[in-house]
């Protein structure tokens, strides 16, 4: 990966077997999405683990899976634009933000100086997805002449003059220190992050929001999927790994970064519609540099250029606060409370461990979660056979 | 008039200390191609360190300063080390989250050293103002910022361009397997870029806390600046860093001294907005920054 | 619930302020959400059940940390005092196990709350002005009450605080109204007045009280200055320049102590002549060893809700008792935390004694609640109207390196006569 | 057999290769035991088809196997009597041992000047500007572009340009990954007399080539790999009148029974080598 | 697997009918310069239906920015391309594709993380007809046109004899599989000119038969105008009908493999005396003994 002109991402996917030597009668069932009986036992298994787990789990832990769920959704897009285009882009949060924002606005009746209209989710959500891609679509051309890092410092521009727009924007946002209160997730009458009734079964608020998220959820990755391993994901990664050589195939290069950003910033918007709800209240000033560093850290560690890889880096980022958190006060010199008597504080010693995990994770697999399953997979592929 | 130039003189501080920040981004990017996000924790810990000298050890400021570059240098080569030597030949960008990580680590142990009061550098010079000819007014310490990066890019800038290892440095970035093939050792070239980047910090450090500014757990957000006055000058340009610097200090104490004016229309602390706002207009016309090398592409 | 075995500990436990709990609803106490029969984690009286309450504070990176810190061992002191003398109605008080970082943060703050709110009977402390409203509407639906560590206008207001909130203390537009009354009297008459403070109803608060009094004494007013911590702004520089620039005669002071440092000295050192007067928040005695600290000593005046650590009141001896002889707290959060805590102790014991510690019986208990201060403050009965109830006595303090927490006591007990004459029917500030 | 009486007849070694195995992503075995010996002051040529493993070799003995992934697993490599396997790049680059690499792996980024002071990394400071001079005799078109960005070069530009940065270390032993890869004819012949010119100078060369006339007509020596072994080693001159090695790497184009590239036969394939 | 089709059948896209007599290419007087140095200078040719025209030259004379001129990388100053009878000059590259005119690279410029297959199927990426959103959801016409070209690249795999290699991600394949690739992605594009760049540099002689084949083959079965950029004197001489040679970016010979190879002009400047051919191997014989015997003292 040291050639030059492989994206700065350097996709490390590069030397591994992919596909399994099974045999296929015509290129349809080859090209199916899950293509081996493995994958296809093994995902029908999660999907429906997951769908039982929220009657199991009390509350907070749903409503931590539902996070887990909508960080995976705008992991997803940053992995489109990021890992499966080669535009990396500090500039999600923004994108994440004006989708909160917007999902705010839309779903919110108006109150005092707050503006709204009052709408459903099956209007809000749409928008929030939508207003983001447009602005994307409009700024996407400017990004797609910067290159590389250039590019990932200006799309952190949009994040600090996002910020500033969402701070001065009062009458939407709520203000700096201040924030206004998210969407609520209304279907037809329904508040789906209250208890409700369904045919005679009870459903508390948590769990049928965990359930929206999930089927969101599925719906953003087996799109994302698709559109990876069709035509416009190809092209995504010949702009990647080589432009001028796309471009000389026939693949426009601008009209396809643009395509990714639009896509992405979708994805983003969705993912902050409903991360508000689960936040209940958002604050201008927290769509910030470093959610943007979350979403990175979540697909470098999870796999570049997986969807997959994007939900389990996801999944590492969100919990890994709460786990280091349950657990801290068996670690010595960890005070429980605020107060600094320990050596550090729990708050303190959460995001020492989570920065060193970064570090750790990535310096040990730089091909993330992924990678490693890959490890494990060519492992067994060739045992007993060292290679 | 003088009032303009009394801003003007502020603007040339202060963007004296975004450019040695910024200095400190570019010499590691020189040689690994990686963009540190440590830096600003490094910055803060020269705060610290400085401050622990002179205040605790009672150490004179001078030496003091230099104390801290020194320690902050070695700190910063540790971190490389420890976190960034293992990722020869890995792509810039896990290299670059790496050091979203260390920089998240440095920040808690400052934050633990520095606790949650404020603490100053104990610099001489606190708020003391000279009124210059004209009567514009410096503040000391702004004479000190202006003067000492100066010398600092002096000192860096002659260094890499006249030593063999200025010119490793950037094979180093360039192709790490080629640059290995002539015999460079990249490890090493890693580990000096990141000392010396640590030492730029140090002393950046010193200079954000002091003029009685003090620093405190939310400082290392300042040295975000250093971020856009790279690109505008080009993220492999000890001269663009200085001059970016020197141009973002300048726009952002002239939108200061008008913020009043200016809240009606773009709202209040638009100062902190502007940086960004410069650098993508500059972005546009050239896409590698006033001074960056453009990536050669040919088929 | 629980409340049989709930109650029986209570039964032979015969400490004072368990008593009246005892034979209320002949010793059966209702309970659900917060409270256990099982003893606390390191519980004082191994044989009561505990009563978990949450604490929302700000504790490492937001703009009143050093504060925050202080406040949650000044409460934490009190209840432990509190369980010394028996707990309330068979119950220890348990303040530590849900505490949370805020970092004043109305988004943080609503997550955490969510995240807590399944284990606790109500809020020992919830911090800051935004980050509390932040919470309000979860707080009604979910029958929890709470002790603010803020004094907006608002708490005074049911209208703006469903009844949830007990604050203790002036409201910062209040406060700035005593202050500048006090102020033109002693430190010399004022032609104008500035504020300087945060977005939402922390700065908004004290602006308001800045403007009303500038109207009833017809005053220049020149407006609000919005700035935010340096961690959003970077640097004070902004409203340095807008300070200096208006010339202004008082600014009252609504941020952050290190933002408060960085004014007073930055706008002195470029020749401003004005005087500063800082709210409560505004105060840290670590300030005093920065090179701001002169300008702070020549031109600073701190405004305080009630008497700081070393005052005299019963309730100031428990504190210093507690703490032990010629100790002192790093900063006066300690002393704030102890006193904001009466409000809830009393509405516990009250509860306790009308035998339902349940959420709703505990807000039920808030309506025409006495609550005794030790002397602090005035003891206080909750009546609907805030322009009876509400408190509008300040106490004032000078900057001075010499004095322990750095701050010398010159007035207490201040009341003024533009903030007596204060219509207080609606909150100064917000919606 | 072969190998031992021969390297006997000639003095030391300058590098010996030792059934050297190496993997990469600790599961492709690319090297299965391969050995290779350069006396001092020759020419050996190291022929093989795409694939065979040559590069590998080159990786192996330059200790740039890391960055690829790759490690040695058995078999040792010894340079002027030390085992230099182990070392890692830049310690077999002060050592002496100089490289062109596979690819035309110039500094894009560097002017052509640049590029070749850098090769010049190691050497001693004094010898920088008398490097300069011989490099741009050699190639004036390089002088030509001194100031120019090496990316921007011509490919045959580049590898001249390569090639000229590798003499700028003057190394004990250089090796040389494809060097006429991409030059025109005359270039190639001017290649092969500066190798040879090089070599007089009392430097060891082991040249990987796929030009096999060129390569067989300055070695002394000659190695055939195929898929990681080597399965042919004789002197040049031997090699050069192989039947297979005439049919598959000299080729019979041009010259006496010269076949047309037009005659192709489309059932020809490739026969196993046995060995 | 379906049967598999003779070329001809798979890409339908190729032919010309252009009017005998009319050229598929024809480039005037093309001239490029970079600052200071002139990389094309002047240079004129033209390429027949199903002919295959070569050019060659001195590195650096311009022949690979004669090609990135073609298609559409680089501006050229003056000249005049028309092909098909359209004007080529100024367009971007991807309408040049378009167009019909597909390329090999001098430096091998296949997308290493993806598969043999996918870059194949990137070759065909004009030709793959449908939406952004069709691909997301999978269905219908996407799948349909996803099978259909996957059927056309399999037929090209065939062609090329690269099968196994079909799931591969192309950046470990050995260099001559990848120039295998290469040419058959340009393949996929069906295009109506084909420029190869150096198809068999780094060629043993093996494999550049092979190559040759191939060359050979797709020329019989499509009539495929091809333009090809060699250093192999002997390939070019066996293969090409008609040789442009260029020197400084100007051109200094055009005509058939015999009479340019014994222009005086391009021997001095290109070939030089001993044409790699049979005298080299004396001559290397003689410069062999030469080392072997130094070897020996
Ligand atoms: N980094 C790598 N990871 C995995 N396999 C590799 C790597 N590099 C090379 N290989 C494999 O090792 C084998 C030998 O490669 P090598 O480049 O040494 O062959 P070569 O003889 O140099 O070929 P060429 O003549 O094309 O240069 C090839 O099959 C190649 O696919
Ligand atoms: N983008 C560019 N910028 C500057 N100079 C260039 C550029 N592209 C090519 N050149 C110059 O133009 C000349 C011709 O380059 P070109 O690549 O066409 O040569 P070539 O005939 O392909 O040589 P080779 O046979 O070595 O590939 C070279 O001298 C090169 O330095
Ligand atoms: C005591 C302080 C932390 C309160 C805070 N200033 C507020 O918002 O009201
Ligand atoms: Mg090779
Ligand atoms: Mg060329």
């Amino acid at each position: 990966m040291t050639e030059r002109r492989t994206s700065p991402i350097g996709n490390r996917r590069a030397v591994t077997l992919r596909g399994r030597p099974e045999l296929y009668t015509d290129y349809a069932t080859d090209q199916a999405m899950l293509n081996t009986p493995a994958k296809r036992a093994w995902t029908a298994l999660l999907v429906v683990g997951l769908l039982a787990a929220p009657f199991f789990l009390g509350r907070d832990l749903t409503s931590l899976l539902t996070t887990v769920f909508i960080f995976g959704i705008g992991a997803i897009g940053l992995n489109l634009v990021t890992g499966y285009a080669g535009q990396v882009s500090l500039g999600h949060a923004f994108f994440v933000g004006l989708g909160a924002y917007t999902a705010a606005f839309v779903g919110n009746e108006p109150t005092g100086s707050l503006r709204g209209l009052g709408l459903e989710l099956w209007v809000w959500l749409p928008l929030a997805g939508l207003v983001p891609a447009v602005v994307g679509f409009l700024v996407a051309p400017i990004a797609a002449r910067v290159r590389g890092l250039y590019l990932a410092i200006l799309t952190l521009g949009l994040v600090f003059i996002g910020d500033h727009v969402f701070k001065e924007a009062r009458t939407f946002t709520g203000g700096p220190g201040v924030g206004r209160r998210a969407a609520a997730p209304i279907v037809g009458g329904l508040d789906l992050s209250r208890r409700q009734e369904f045919f005679g079964v009870t459903f508390e608020g948590a769990d049928l929001f965990y359930l929206l998220c999930f089927v969101l959820l599925l719906v953003a990755a087996v799109l994302a999927r698709n559109l990876a391993r069709s035509k416009a994901g190809r092209a995504f990664a010949a702009v990647r790994d080589r432009d001028i050589a796309a471009e000389v195939m026939g693949v426009p290069l601008t009209r396809t970064k643009v395509l990714a950003f639009t896509i992405s910033s979708f994805y983003a918007g969705v993912c902050g519609g409903l991360l508000a709800i689960t936040y209940g209240v958002i604050e201008p000033a927290s769509f910030d540099l470093l959610l943007s560093v979350d979403f990175l850290a979540m697909i470098l560690i999870g796999g570049v250029a997986t969807i997959s890889g994007s939900l389990a880096g996801a999944a590492f980022v969100v919990l890994l606060p709460r786990l280091v958190q349950t657990y801290a006060h068996y670690v010595p010199g960890i005070s429980r409370g605020s107060t600094g008597d320990g050596l550090l504080t729990v708050f303190q010693f959460e995001g020492l461990l989570f920065g060193a995990l970064i570090v750790a994770f990535i310096v040990l697999e730089p091909r993330g979660l992924y990678g490693l399953w890959l490890r494990v997979r060519n492992y067994w592929k060739a045992w007993p056979f060292s290679y | 008039m003088e009032d303009l130039l009394t801003i003007l003189v502020r603007g040339v501080a202060q963007g004296s200390v975004y450019a040695l920040l910024a200095a400190g981004f570019v010499v590691i990017y020189r040689a690994t191609d990686v963009v540190n996000f440590a830096q600003p924790a490094l910055m803060v810990l020269g705060a610290y360190f400085t401050a622990l000298f002179v205040r605790t050890y009672e150490i004179p400021f001078p030496l003091a300063i230099l104390g801290s570059i020194l320690v902050v240098g070695m700190i910063g080569a540790a971190c490389e080390r420890i976190a960034l030597r293992p990722m020869v030949g890995e792509p810039p960008f896990s290299a670059a989250m790496v050091t979203v990580g260390v920089f998240l680590v440095l920040t808690i142990v400052a934050n633990r050293l520095i606790g949650s009061n404020v603490l100053t550098v104990g610099d001489p010079w606190g708020l003391d103002t000279a009124v210059l000819a004209g009567g514009v007014r410096m503040r000391v310490a702004d004479g000190w910022r202006i003067a000492l990066t100066a010398g600092a890019f002096a000192g860096v800038g002659l260094f890499l361009a006249r030593s063999r290892v200025g010119l490793a440095m950037r094979a180093t970035s360039l192709d790490q397997e080629v640059a290995l093939a002539q015999g460079v050792n990249v490890g090493r070239m890693f580990g000096l870029s990141w000392a010396m980047a640590g030492g730029l910090a140090g002393l950046a450090g010193m200079m954000v806390g002091s003029g009685g500014q003090g620093v405190d757990n939310t400082t290392a957000f300042v040295a975000l600046k250093a971020l856009p006055v790279i690109i505008l000058g080009g993220l492999d340009s000890l001269k663009g860093a200085y001059i970016g610097g020197l141009v973002i200090g300048v726009a952002e104490a002239f939108t200061r001294a008008n913020s009043a004016a200016l809240t009606g229309y773009v709202g209040a602390n638009v100062d902190v907005v502007v940086p960004y706002v410069i650098m993508i207009l500059v972005l546009m016309v050239r896409p590698y920054g006033l001074f960056g090398t453009p990536e050669v592409q040919r088929v | 619930g629980g409340g049989d075995e709930g109650a029986a500990p209570a039964g032979e436990d015969d400490a004072p302020a368990a008593g009246e709990g005892d034979d209320a609803a002949g010793g059966e106490i209702q309970t659900d959400i917060g409270v256990t029969d099982e003893p606390c984690p390191e519980e004082v009286n191994p044989d009561n059940g505990c009563i978990y309450l949450g604490t929302l504070s700000d504790l490492t990176v937001g703009p009143f940390a050093a504060l925050g810190v202080q406040i949650v061992e000044g409460q934490e002191a009190f209840w432990q005092r509190v369980n010394e003398q028996g707990g309330i109605g068979g119950y220890d008080v348990n303040v530590t196990e849900y505490t949370r970082d805020n970092e004043y943060n109305p988004q943080t703050q609503s997550q955490l709350y969510r995240e807590i709110e399944p284990d606790v009977l109500a809020l020992a402390q919830t911090l800051g002005t935004p980050p509390t409203e932040a919470i309000l509407p979860d707080m009604d639906e979910d029958n929890v009450v709470g002790v603010p560590a803020s004094w907006w206008s608002g708490w005074d207001h049911e209208s703006a605080d469903y009844g949830l909130i007990l604050n203790s203390g002036y409201s910062y537009c209040i406060e700035s109204q005593i202050a500048l009354d006090w102020s033109d009297e002693n430190e010399g008459e004022i032609t104008s007045v500035m504020a300087v403070g945060y977005p939402g109803d922390y700065g908004g608060d004290a602006a308001a009280g800045a403007e009303a009094w500038a109207e009833a004494n017809d005053v220049e007013y020149l407006g609000f200055v919005e700035t935010a911590p340096n961690a959003v702004v970077g640097s004070q520089d902004a409203a340095i320049g807008q300070v200096v620039g208006s010339g202004a005669d008082r600014v009252i002071v609504a941020v952050g102590p290190a933002e408060t440092a960085e004014l007073v000295g930055g706008a002195m050192a470029n020749g401003f002549e004005g005087r500063f007067i800082g709210s409560v928040p505004t105060w840290n005695p670590a300030l005093m060893d920065s090179p701001a600290a002169p300008a702070l000593e020549a031109v600073f005046t701190h405004v305080g809700p009630w008497e700081p650590f070393t005052g005299d009141s019963e309730a100031h001896q428990a504190m210093q008792e507690h703490l032990g002889e010629g100790n002192l707290p790093t900063n006066d959060g300690w002393t704030f935390g102890w006193v904001w805590s009466y409000p809830m102790k009393s509405l516990l014991e009250q509860a306790a004694a009308n035998g339902d510690l349940t959420r709703e019986g505990v807000r039920n208990a808030i309506d025409g609640l006495t609550i005794d201060y030790e002397g602090a403050l005035p003891e206080r009965t909750l009546t609907g109207d805030a322009n009876e109830s509400a408190v509008r006595t300040a106490v004032f303090g000078q900057p001075d390196a010499d004095e322990p927490l750095r701050l010398r006591t010159i007035a207490t007990g201040v009341t003024g006569p533009t903030a007596d004459e204060y219509d207080y029917s609606s909150p100064c500030s917000g919606t | 057999m072969l190998v031992v009486e021969w390297s006997h007849t000639l003095g030391e070694l300058v590098l010996t290769v030792q059934n050297l195995e190496v993997v990469y992503e600790d599961v492709i075995l690319v090297l299965k035991g391969v050995s290779i010996d350069v006396p001092k002051g020759s020419i050996v040529a190291l022929l093989g088809a795409n694939g065979a493993g040559k590069t590998t070799v080159l990786r192996a003995i330059t200790g740039l196997l890391d960055i690829h992934r790759g490690e040695v697993t058995k078999g040792s490599i010894t340079f002027d009597g030390e085992a230099i396997h182990r070392l890692d790049a830049p310690s077999t680059v002060a050592a002496g041992i100089g490289q062109v690499m596979e690819g035309r792996r110039a500094f894009a980024e560097f002017t052509v000047e640049e590029n070749l002071r850098i090769g010049a990394h190691t050497a001693d400071r004094g010898s920088v500007n008398a490097g300069l001079d011989r490099v741009f005799t050699l190639f004036p078109r390089l002088a030509e572009r001194r100031r120019q960005m090496a990316g921007y070069l011509s490919g045959g530009e580049q590898q001249m340009l390569v090639i000229g940065r590798a003499l700028m270390a003057d190394p004990k032993l250089l090796l040389l990954d494809e060097p006429s890869l991409g030059l025109a004819p005359l270039i190639v012949q001017q290649i092969r007399d500066l190798i040879v010119d090089i070599n007089r100078q009392g430097t060891s060369v082991l040249l990987v080539e796929q030009n096999a006339n060129m390569a067989l007509s300055i070695a002394s020596h000659g190695y055939i790999m195929e898929t990681g072994k080597v399965v042919m080693d004789k002197p040049a001159a031997v090699l050069r009148e192989d039947e297979d090695v005439r049919e598959f790497y000299l080729g019979r184009h041009g010259g006496e029974e010269a076949t047309s590239f037009r005659d192709v036969k489309h059932y020809k394939r490739r026969k196993r080598w046995l060995s | 697997m379906a049967q598999i089709r003779p070329l001809s059948e798979a890409l339908t896209g190729t032919s010309v009918d252009v009017p005998a007599g009319q050229p598929v290419l024809q480039v005037d007087d093309l001239v490029l310069r970079f600052g200071g140095t002139t990389a094309v200078g002047g240079v004129s040719f033209d390429v027949q239906r199903g002919e295959l025209f070569a050019v060659i030259g001195p590195n650096g004379a311009g022949k690979t920015s004669i090609f990135n001129c073609l298609s559409g990388v680089y501006r050229p100053q003056e000249g005049r391309v028309r092909f098909l009878g359209e004007d080529l000059l100024g367009l971007k590259p991807d309408v040049v594709a378009d167009r019909g005119v597909a390329r090999m690279f001098q430096n091998i410029e296949l997308f290493d993380n993806l598969t043999v297959l996918d870059n194949l199927m990137l070759g065909r990426h004009q030709h793959v007809g449908y939406g952004m959103l069709a691909g997301m959801l999978w269905v219908g016409r996407a799948k349909r046109a996803e099978l259909d070209n996957r059927r056309i690249v399999e037929d090209i795999i065939d062609f090329l004899e690269i099968e196994a290699f079909r799931k591969l991600p192309v950046g470990m394949l050995p260099y001559g599989v990848k120039k295998r690739v290469e040419l058959g992605r340009a393949l996929a594009m069906e295009p109506k000119l084909l420029l190869l760049d150096e198809p068999v540099a780094g060629m043993n002689v093996e494999e550049t038969e092979d190559m040759a084949r191939f060359i050979l083959d797709i020329r019989t079965e499509l009539e495929l105008a091809m333009i090809m950029v060699e250093h192999d004197m002997g390939l070019v001489m066996d293969l090409a009908d008609r040789i442009l040679v260029v020197d400084f970016g100007k051109p200094i010979a055009l005509g058939t493999p015999d009479v340019v190879s014994n222009d005086p002009e391009v021997i001095r400047a290109y070939l030089g005396e001993g044409d790699d051919g049979p005298d080299l191997q004396t001559e290397a014989a003689t410069a062999a003994a030469v080392t072997t015997e130094e070897a020996g003292r």
